[in-house]
């Protein structure tokens, strides 16, 4: 490797700038979202969505294949430089600031887009983190185009940094991967993985430097790709199999990947919590609607309390995850010390405004909204998954009180 | 529960042992988690053939008289479906017929209705579906519009009826169908309807949010009923139908199966968070999720006294206080549990039940997102708040 | 002593009976509540609850003076024989059915009876528990007329038992108190208290041999009895300084006093959601009433279901809690081992129903509600204190989760 | 927050070092926890005395415009709220002057009017209160039924007010009366009403479930006002009090206090928290409490980037949707903080201020309770909502 990784937890992309009050959220970030709205909502209705994804329920769920998804409007997305939003203009990406991309990834949940494009992202994040020439590498090739995916998750599922089930051995030219990844994101539409392996010849004590951040292609000889059954109709999900996968010298992207990916995480969270404000927006939006023309009792139900306090809640809740989401990502573009934090607010409100928006997206549009011919459903399953996704809301809010109030102190655990 | 007297704890030690000795093996293709979603001939073959046996056995329909098919027995049935959870065996595919058919029929029938009815809803040999709902009087059970018009000793059927679950299979419907437009609420009447088989009656099948099927929508075109198959009088529909619902609601001892499962249900969840591990610890020592689950036994068993106070009017302040809580209560616990267990299986949540590392064969997912059923079917939860704070508290009419 | 106590934590005052399916509510539990209902209706309505209580915040809150209560209603209800509810008839007491007992504490509640009665209820469960023939003694004295209190919990209101900051030393007569009891309940009303205390000479690790549970009359020597300034106006509450005071023989009425308390506590946590749950339905009626009435927008405020669906749901909860005391009641009198969960369940859905019935107690009667001369405000207080009295919510589920689901098995605590 | 350019950079430089140098002795009697309480006499001059000191600095009303008594500045307020938070020092006083009155009169107002009352409101030399609330109008803020009848250049008033917090030592009260009868919203105006000394003004304190007083009912017989004083167009008050409650809503950057409150209020369950003990171990070491307090962050968090973010057009998809959620975010965040503050506390929580062992003086159970006011008071969280679900999310009306 070319360059060594600052041993900092701090995102390292730029430096300390002062947060200004619009979150930096300019005219350029404005259009790029406004485009986005644009595209998807000429390119990605919701009929065309359903059509694609949800035509068939047997042949998802009983028979395992996986939905359709879009890949002539991917093309089009990637020639607008999507791939490359966050790879560094100097190796040939856009270099969109964080809250550009917040605006622009709500944009792609709240039309629920099938795509390689929030794998990409995570994936753009942890190279960028890596921060070695071989990492640059790949992210030119993700700006070129590129689509790729995290794997670096446990069989526990377990979200925090610094576990994986892949061991890396070294071998005569390099190093050989074997093990598993789990729950890796969109597997089926990325070109290449970035994979978390720990190094078998390192002490497990020294969690930062025993695990290597390395970068295996979809095609490599004796890697498995395994898919997972999952509700979720607009992505797909992945086991990945390693039978002792060489790894090559240029493919092997830092030597402290558990610390490159805690500098990615509030980006990560970041990006999900956007999706998760994107689904939430729309079902708040479509049950509103509903809200208005469904009557009964002779009024629309909208009228009465149980169905507007709700709705308000939800929108209430809604506003609280996307103000904290903008605020994380200006942390993140102003290279704040507390980024990590704000994003697991972010990422807590998100999740938990997803869940109850869920819950009453279906409840109050009663029993049609019980039904597959209704599309609340794939916003459902979408937001339940990104709810669990790097982390539930209870998950966030226990590290965030170990930075609140600092770790448990006591040794002695009470029943 | 109530201790056992001599007899009873002789059926109590009778059904362990029948059930121990007699438990099927599995059908070649898995069952679905209740019998709602069962779509397959399969299943329902195999299902039937098992409550048959269990009826057979004494364990369904124990503490209905004989002449009907049962066995006559008294505080039989509690001890049976509690042994039934507890065993884990298959479940009974006539939940309607069990639950709500059948002491209906007990309750309103005429004697022939009652020695024609209720054997089958016992043995399972007859499956019925419920036709409560319609598309347009969504969550306003009384705004039935399916009309019921006199045609000499029949009646004239023609109407939309939704969320017939097992409607595919069902040989018989409980109706509601509108015989008066001058009268909202007495204008409604309760049919025993045939459905298999019945020239005017088209069953089609709906997909649910999780892909399953199982419940249907049922087409009424000038489809027969004899009069000897109205229940109870004309315009008498609501009255009865407030019945069945009783009977649906209060689960704790009715024809057979439902009972014991509310603590079955936490225990399922104390067995998920044992062997689901957060950050590298087992979720069951988190204590967040054993606050959670301590909650959850709370309302199990609050339900489970509150059907035992029912029943002792000294205890109640108004008689339907607490069986018009019964809807809204066990369809949220059990809304409420299975989105525990979605939380508590974490990334493993995301999983179908097809997939071999989704727990407890993915019931978590499938089991909340078809809760929705039940807070929404029947009269929504939020129509029954309004019930309950109208009819209970005699707050104003919310409408 | 003279009968020595037997080492399980199961109440010990009935065998095990078969349960019954009106939870052993007879008609004579049925008079018992009724005539108490009629009494206090008659003898304790709400104008005059409020005249002896809540005349005049200023001396109650700013001057601490107690606030009043009915001395003479207090009388009739000794005369009935109240004080000797849960003493066995053999001491002279009238031996009620803890089902019973709660019928009758829930009308004690509705009209936020102050008196010494609940306190002197669980007293007495202690005493019963003791079961020595010094305790009997006493337990005859309550019978007779005299009120009693706990004093059991130490500064940092811990409120399960084996804590207490009082220490009892060996003299040559006897035994010698000295340390504080803090929390307790009605001091001021009481002629004797039940006092926990730590012996010196015992090691502290055998928590259960450690403790001693010794009776001490209000008028000893060297008992200081400082009162609490509190919210709650239907109560009084004090901490107990002990400075060498003396304790005889037949003073000392358990050497193995936790244990007792542990046995004593299904029946401890009963009574207090007794008192929360007629607390909560009084609030629950009161609130309804008002809704029927008060109009807005030219309708009464009972048509909304912003108001009508709380109103339903804090039923629900208090029907709840209500179900499970009666079940809790109804195990301690047949015996049965899971008598202490199910009293834990009783008063965790008690104190949560009586949180959220407080809650809206207030909110719904809007601006009026908010003030003093609206009785709204002595429930809520009075319910606030029971809530957190011997535990609230969380606590008690905190202990239920040992029982289904044992203890906390890592050492290890996560952050 | 933003980060600080050099000016502002050493203003907040200086409001530390004179905070530092300049902190008052406590009254011999202590405070209430809020101005909404103040009854004593002693405790009004002491404030008075205070926030005119605070004021002399440039410590509030650092952003006004220097001919009505401000400082001219861009950008100060905001550090002058958030060191005076920090610094603990005593309230300010005039919080209805500060947060309602002089911004309301800045937007609305003539150049007299400006010239003649914001000087009092920043200083504090002049104390404010609110007559936006009526016995009769409940949760409805356009039911006011207090009359101004106008008699030559003067207006007659005739009603009655409640909720008046500080009235009994107020100069001025902003006042919406009704103008006319045939408009609903139209028929209101907006007065600067002159208070103290006003013969047809009877000022009474109330008393407040804590037993606590500070809040009163105003009844107007015959009093008078000049037309000189009537604050924009003759019915136009329910749009000008719409502004003055979002200014009230909008606390972030008003003219004086109130800022950083958010963050600090969690910051104190933290402390109470570390100093609580449950069965043994510090309350800071349950799970629960740390989810809880958490959780209190992320609110707290998301009301101050609320603030923020309500001031960039681009990210907001309604004008009034973030304004709108103020009173009803900040309203039950603060009484979610007073009531798990009183779980905390535990067995400490039953203690009034006056009890040594009571934990932050009796801060949380008095907290909680008073809690209530900013839950009910101008115009109920009840009402809040239809408010956000007709005039944001377009749904119909539920009146």
């Amino acid at each position: 490797m070319t360059e060594s990784t600052p041993k900092t937890t701090k995102p390292s992309n730029v430096a300390s700038e002062p947060m200004p009050k619009d979150f930096g959220f300019g005219p350029d970030e404005e259009m790029l979202r406004d485009l986005a709205k644009k595209l998807l909502d000429v390119e990605m209705p919701i009929e065309k969505m359903r059509r694609l994804v949800a035509l068939d329920p047997t042949s998802t769920y009983e028979q395992g294949e996986r939905p359709g998804w879009d890949e002539e409007l991917w093309k089009q997305c990637v020639e607008l430089g999507w791939t490359g939003l966050a790879v560094p203009e100097e190796l040939g990406g856009i270099g969109v600031k964080m809250v550009g991309i917040a605006g622009l990834v709500e944009e792609v949940g709240r039309h629920a887009l099938a795509s390689p494009l929030i794998a990409t992202l995570n994936a753009t994040y942890a190279l960028r983190e890596a921060g070695t020439g071989e990492a640059n590498a790949w992210l030119a090739r993700i700006a070129e185009g590129r689509a790729a995916s995290l794997a670096i998750t446990n069989q526990h599922g377990s979200w925090e940094q610094a576990s994986s089930d892949v061991v890396a051995s070294r071998t005569a030219d390099g190093l050989s991967l074997s093990g598993s990844a789990f729950f890796v994101q969109d597997a089926f539409k990325a070109d290449f993985f970035v994979v978390l392996a720990r190094a078998d010849d390192r002490s497990e004590a020294d969690s930062d430097e025993s695990y290597l951040l390395c970068v295996v292609p979809a095609s490599a000889a004796g890697l498995e790709i395994s898919q997972d059954h999952i509700h979720d109709l607009t992505r797909d999900q992945a086991t990945l199999r390693f039978d002792n996968v060489s790894v090559s010298s240029d493919e092997l992207v830092s030597s402290a990947g558990a610390l490159a990916l805690v500098r990615a995480w509030p980006a990560i969270l970041s990006t999900i919590s956007a999706d998760l404000c994107g689904t939430s927006e729309w079902q708040l939006q479509t049950t509103v609607e509903y809200a208005k023309t469904r009557k009964q009792f002779d009024r629309p139900i909208g009228f009465f309390q149980a169905v507007k306090h709700p709705l308000t809640n939800a929108m209430i809740e809604i506003d609280r995850a996307r103000s904290l989401l903008y605020h994380a990502a200006c942390c993140i573009d102003s290279g704040s010390d507390e980024a990590l934090d704000m994003a697991r607010m972010a990422k807590s409100a998100a999740s938990d405004a997803g869940r109850f928006m869920s819950d009453r997206s279906v409840q109050l549009h009663g029993g049609i909204g019980f039904t597959w011919e209704c599309d609340i459903h794939l916003y459902f399953k979408r937001s339940m998954h990104n709810q669990v996704l790097y982390g539930d809301g209870a998950h966030q809010r226990r590290l965030l009180a170990v930075a609140i109030m600092g770790p448990i102190s006591s040794s002695e655990v009470t029943p | 529960m109530a201790s056992l007297n001599a007899e009873q704890f002789e059926f109590q030690e009778f059904a362990r042992r029948w059930l121990d000795e007699n438990r099927p093996a599995p059908p070649e293709e898995r069952l679905p988690i209740t019998p709602l979603e069962i779509m397959k001939e399969s299943h329902r073959d195999y299902l039937q053939d098992w409550q048959g046996k269990v009826h057979a056995a004494g364990l369904v329909g124990a503490d209905y008289p004989v002449e009907y098919g049962g066995f006559g027995h008294e505080g039989f049935q509690g001890i049976a479906n509690q042994e039934l959870a507890r065993a884990g065996t298959p479940m009974l595919i006539n939940i309607v017929g069990l639950n709500m058919a059948a002491p209906t029929i007990l309750a309103h029938g005429t004697e022939e209705q009652k020695k024609l009815l209720i054997p089958g809803c016992l043995s399972g040999s007859e499956i019925w579906c419920q036709g409560f709902s319609e598309p347009g009087a969504g969550s306003d059970m009384a705004n039935q519009q399916t009309l019921a018009t006199a045609d000499g000793d029949n009646w004239i059927i023609n109407g939309h009826k939704v969320w017939t679950s097992l409607g595919h299979f069902a040989k018989w419907m409980i109706l509601i169908a509108r015989t008066s437009k001058h009268h909202k609420y007495d204008g409604l009447t309760y049919f025993l309807m045939p459905i298999a088989g019945n020239a005017g009656v088209t069953v089609r099948p709906l997909v649910k949010i999780t892909g399953e099927s199982g419940f249907n929508e049922v087409l009424f075109e000038d489809a027969v009923v004899s009069d000897d198959l109205r229940l109870d009088e004309v315009g008498k529909g609501w009255t009865v139908a407030m019945t069945t619902l009783t009977f649906e609601r209060g689960a704790a001892e009715s024809a057979g199966g439902g009972g014991g499962d509310f603590a079955r249900s936490v225990q399922k969840l104390v067995e998920l968070a044992r062997s689901s591990r957060r950050e590298g610890r087992s979720a069951s020592d988190d204590p967040l999720v054993r606050d959670a689950i301590a909650g959850r036994a709370i309302v199990a068993e609050g339900i489970r006294q509150n059907g035992r106070r029912a029943r002792v009017p000294a205890l109640c302040d108004h008689p339907m206080r607490l069986p018009l809580q019964q809807k809204v209560t066990a369809s949220e616990f059990s809304q409420g549990n299975s989105r525990l267990g979605v939380e508590i299986a974490g990334a493993h949540s995301t999983l179908y039940k097809l997939d071999p590392a989704a727990p407890d064969a993915g019931y978590w997912p499938l089991s909340y997102m078809n809760s929705y059923g039940h807070t929404i079917a029947a009269g929504t939860n939020e129509i029954q708040r309004n019930i309950l704070g109208e009819r209970v508290l005699g707050l104003p009419k919310s409408k």
